[in-house]
């Protein structure tokens, strides 16, 4: 039984690619069988997911080596093989891709009513990203790193390519697949430096390496390009121009699975910044070079974001601005780590870096949400921008009681998630300098007035006579929407509860580089 | 496109079979010399490239359908990763070091084709993905111009 | 303007790619060679088989190779989604 | 022995490729570009695995005193070249769709059209 629990990580992995390939064999005979089939291998996957966040949680690393029943060969003290390494903050972000590639699943059974074509090849696709997601969070290998990145990137460019009515989305996968390509291939230099270095791909044996050959000037640069590229991925202000166009133009179930994808590389960077080059690095300076950007971020993003027209892209700025909350969070949490003397964490570090990775799990949910509901409007009304709708309330009132809570949740009031992770980024935030809460509260403020605006517009407002009658949505896109609502309330009522359970061991994990080393060697 | 001229054509059929075999060649003796399931499986796909070029779309269309090339590619796949992952652990612990493609001697050698436990098949399936896959962007690449459409 | 921050851009990038690649690692002195070192002796014992680049990629580092096959697929189930209007 | 030649023929290509990726419009130099800089990459990745004077990691009939070069880099390299046809390969289909439906390759003309 135990050696099944080790082996629990590669099961994430393999499970949804082998029913992924397999769907597009199954997908020729009947479409009902096709969905049940991936909807409950995604929800598979996503009940092994949680069980290996408890488990993990429970008795800290799961190590497993591919081929070798342990981590480094006998009388060899060099691990050579690909072993994953599942801490708590790996498994914790596994679980927003699982969560939202299956609640993905499905809201997309009747999204896609009008043209069928090509479904089978839309689930391969959607399975995949999820397998490649799972990849991403529990490999402890370097290229392997690389790899599950690009999958994951060429996947959700292929899925943003999807909706091919107008020009639009293929002009946003290109820039979408340049940027990544670019940013791959930048990591993958990175890796190179490193490899040519020490010898040593897996992410613990290279720190402990650097830590015994001191801090050298290529791994500084192979630093800058670690950062640089996964910024960039994940969004961050120098290099958010891709996202509004990847967001806006795909179909709404595919955006919630890029905000979880783009989180997965913001979780690569704290994963390379902390476990990677953890205390050998001078954290304050990285630190700050954070919470810049987490700032910039969150500013540029509201900014933009209250002047857009249609309501995806809205939401778009709006996810940039809100990365910004979880770079701020993690930058001050590193800053007061790494100003403190190595011992001891000030409280205040170890708050904001939960309210940071607490954050990331409320924004996939709520923004996921929102995005749901956006898509649930533009199936019903196939109408995109803000000006000509209206009146919606009457006709969709789920839809609408959906959107309520999501609003509420990104613009931080108080019985929802946002708010919860949002006081604590506020608290640790104020103590190391009062100007950070000040931006972060500003731009809370003008969210709440941006979605005050789309609701009124959206919503509420004269009624029209077009779109008399059109009813609600199906009741699968329902599912998926009360899905995520529940838990955005849940969250919120009772935010103690999760953070003890799964964010604080989370955030111990991130920072603990000597237990990350320790599971290989 | 349209097809070349007969010559072409002809020489492309008797030139096809030896590539194949090239192919094929490199694909099975992947564990033994440089080479293996990627470069064998871009060789033939250049093959079926060649056909595409020589034949025409509408003549080569006949012998390399996009369904059949799919589910080939997802077969291959799914065999692929059923062999590797979930077999090869029982299936190699019991070849190694057995006669049966399990043994072979120490340092430099010949090179024994029956070795390299299960690389053999895992090579062939690699090759038929990449094969598989060639095909596929070939075939619809084909499709979007040319004046006989 | 555009052009003027991203010539810069690109000769700070350059000049850095070139000082890592002048004054960092010497090409062909690995300074450690351990892992690959096993890798080399061990390969035809623990794989049987003659190749060690295909025993590291189908034997030590197989999830590479896997997800490599999985871009492969994914790449050209994209080129079938984009490329689809044309196959009716 | 030839002063790390190959590290500064991958500065050199990088250069090329982030200069064409910056400042071309074309769609098809863009992927050209992003083509040469993952033609880079790899080469920057195989010359790592290099040791002085080495044989190819391969026991069949190799020379007998040889050092043998590393085999890890060559198969990181293997799988990093099928990663860029595949990136190459979509970034083509997508251009061919997109001049397509705006009738244009050009990067700036494409968003006017979009407006």
């Amino acid at each position: 039984m135990i050696e099944f629990i080790q082996k629990l990580p590669l099961i994430a992995i393999l499970l949804p690619l082998i029913a992924g390939l397999a769907t597009i064999l199954i997908g020729k005979y009947s479409e009902k069988i096709r969905n049940i089939w991936v909807s409950s291998i995604l929800g598979i996957t996503l009940l092994v997911i949680v069980a290996i966040l408890f488990e993990v949680i429970r008795n800290g690393l799961i190590t497993y080596t591919l081929g070798a029943p342990q981590t480094t060969p006998e009388a060899w003290d060099v691990p050579v093989r690909i072993i994953l390494e599942v801490d708590a903050m790996g498994a914790f972000i596994a679980l927003g891709i699982g969560l939202t590639t299956f609640l993905a699943s499905l809201y997309s059974w009747r999204f896609f009513d009008e043209d069928r074509l090509g479904m089978n090849t839309y689930y391969a696709l959607l399975m995949i990203t999820a397998a490649g997601g799972a990849g991403f969070a529990y490999t402890g290998d370097l290229f392997n790193l690389f790899v599950f990145l690009e999958i994951t990137s060429i996947s959700a460019a292929g899925l943003v390519a999807f909706w091919s009515k107008k020009g639009t989305p293929y002009e946003a996968s290109f820039k979408f697949l340049v940027i990544s390509a670019v940013s791959a291939m930048m990591f993958l230099m990175g890796v190179g430096f490193i490899y040519g270095q020490y010898n040593a791909l897996n992410i613990g044996m290279v720190a402990e390496r650097m830590m015994e050959t001191g801090f050298g000037t290529l791994d500084q640069l192979a630093l800058g390009l670690f950062v640089a590229s996964l910024a960039m991925k994940a969004g961050a202000v120098p290099m958010h121009m891709w996202i509004p166009d990847a967001y806006g133009e795909t179909p709404a179930p595919i955006s919630m699975v890029m905000v979880t994808i783009s989180q997965l590389s913001l979780y690569g960077l704290f994963r390379v910044s902390f476990s990677l080059y953890g205390f050998n690095l001078d954290g304050v300076a990285l630190g700050w070079i954070i919470v810049i950007l987490g700032l910039l971020t969150m500013f540029i993003g509201v900014m933009m974001a209250i002047i857009q027209k249609t309501i995806k892209r809205l939401m778009a700025y709006h996810a940039i601005s809100q990365t910004g909350y979880m770079l701020l969070g993690v930058g001050v949490g590193l800053v007061a780590l790494m100003s403190g003397d190595a011992g001891s964490i000030p409280i205040y570090g170890q708050q904001a870096m939960e309210g940071g990775i607490f954050h990331i799990l409320n924004h996939a949910i709520y923004k996921g949400l929102l995005f749901l509901t956006a898509g649930a409007v533009i199936y019903k009304t196939n109408v995109r921008s803000l000006d000509d709708l209206g009146s919606l309330a009457r006709e969709m009132p789920f839809t609408t009681v959906a959107f309520v809570v999501g609003a509420a949740a990104i613009a931080g009031l108080p019985p929802f998630n946002g708010f919860a992770s949002k006081i604590i980024i506020y608290q640790s935030a104020y103590i190391l300098n009062p100007f950070l809460t000040a931006v972060a509260m500003l731009v809370s403020v003008l969210t709440l007035a941006s979605f005050v605006k789309v609701f009124q517009s959206v919503f509420l407002g004269p009624k029209k006579e077009e779109i008399e009658g059109i009813g609600e949505v199906p009741p699968s896109m329902k599912a998926a929407m009360f899905g995520l609502a529940s838990l955005t309330i849940l969250f919120g009522l009772f935010p103690d509860l999760v953070v003890e359970t799964i964010v604080v061991p989370a955030a111990e994990a991130l920072i603990d580089q000597q237990g990350y080393i320790g599971g290989i060697l | 496109m349209k097809g070349l001229s007969r010559i072409v054509e002809s020489i492309a059929s008797l030139v096809f079979i030896p590539i194949l075999v090239f192919g094929l060649y490199i694909m099975v003796h992947g564990h033994l010399t440089p080479g293996g399931g990627f470069q064998g499986g871009a060789i033939v796909g250049s093959a079926i490239a060649m056909i595409f070029v020589a034949y025409g779309t509408i003549e080569a269309n006949k012998h390399f359908k996009l369904t059949s090339l799919l589910s080939i590619m997802a077969g291959a796949a799914v065999v692929y990763l059923l062999l590797k992952e979930v077999f090869s652990p029982y299936i190699k612990d019991v070849m190694i070091g057995t006669p049966f493609m399990g043994r072979i001697p120490e340092g430099i050698n010949i090179g024994h084709i029956a070795s390299g436990t299960i690389f053999l098949p895992l090579n062939v399936l690699v090759g038929l993905i990449v094969l598989s896959g060639f095909g596929i962007v070939v075939v619809l690449f084909n499709q979007l111009g040319g004046n006989d459409q | 303007m555009r052009k003027k921050v991203g010539l810069l851009v690109l000769f700070m990038f350059f000049s850095f790619m070139l000082f890592g690649a002048t004054t960092g690692m010497s090409f062909g002195e690995p300074e450690y060679d351990d892992m690959d070192g096993y890798i080399l002796e061990n390969a035809q014992e623990e794989t049987a088989s003659n190749n060690v680049v295909t025993s590291v990629l189908l034997e030590y580092r197989s999830l590479d190779t896997l997800g490599e096959a999985t871009v492969l697929i994914t790449a050209i189930l994209s080129v079938v989604v984009v490329l689809r209007r044309f196959a009716q | 022995m030839i002063l790390n030649l190959p590290f500064i023929a991958v500065a050199v290509l990088l250069l090329i490729g982030f200069y064409g990726l910056l400042f071309k419009d074309n769609l098809i130099k863009i992927t050209m570009s992003v083509v040469i800089i993952e033609g880079a990459v790899n080469l920057f990745l195989v010359s790592l695995g290099y040791v002085e004077g080495a044989v190819p990691p391969v026991y069949t009939m190799a020379p007998f005193e040889e050092p043998m070069a590393f085999a890890v880099p060559q198969a990181l390299v293997i799988t990093a070249i099928v990663i860029g046809i595949a990136v190459t390969t979509l970034m083509l289909a997508l251009s061919v769709r997109i001049y397509q439906t705006y009738g244009t390759l050009d990067t700036k003309e494409v968003r006017r059209l979009r407006g």
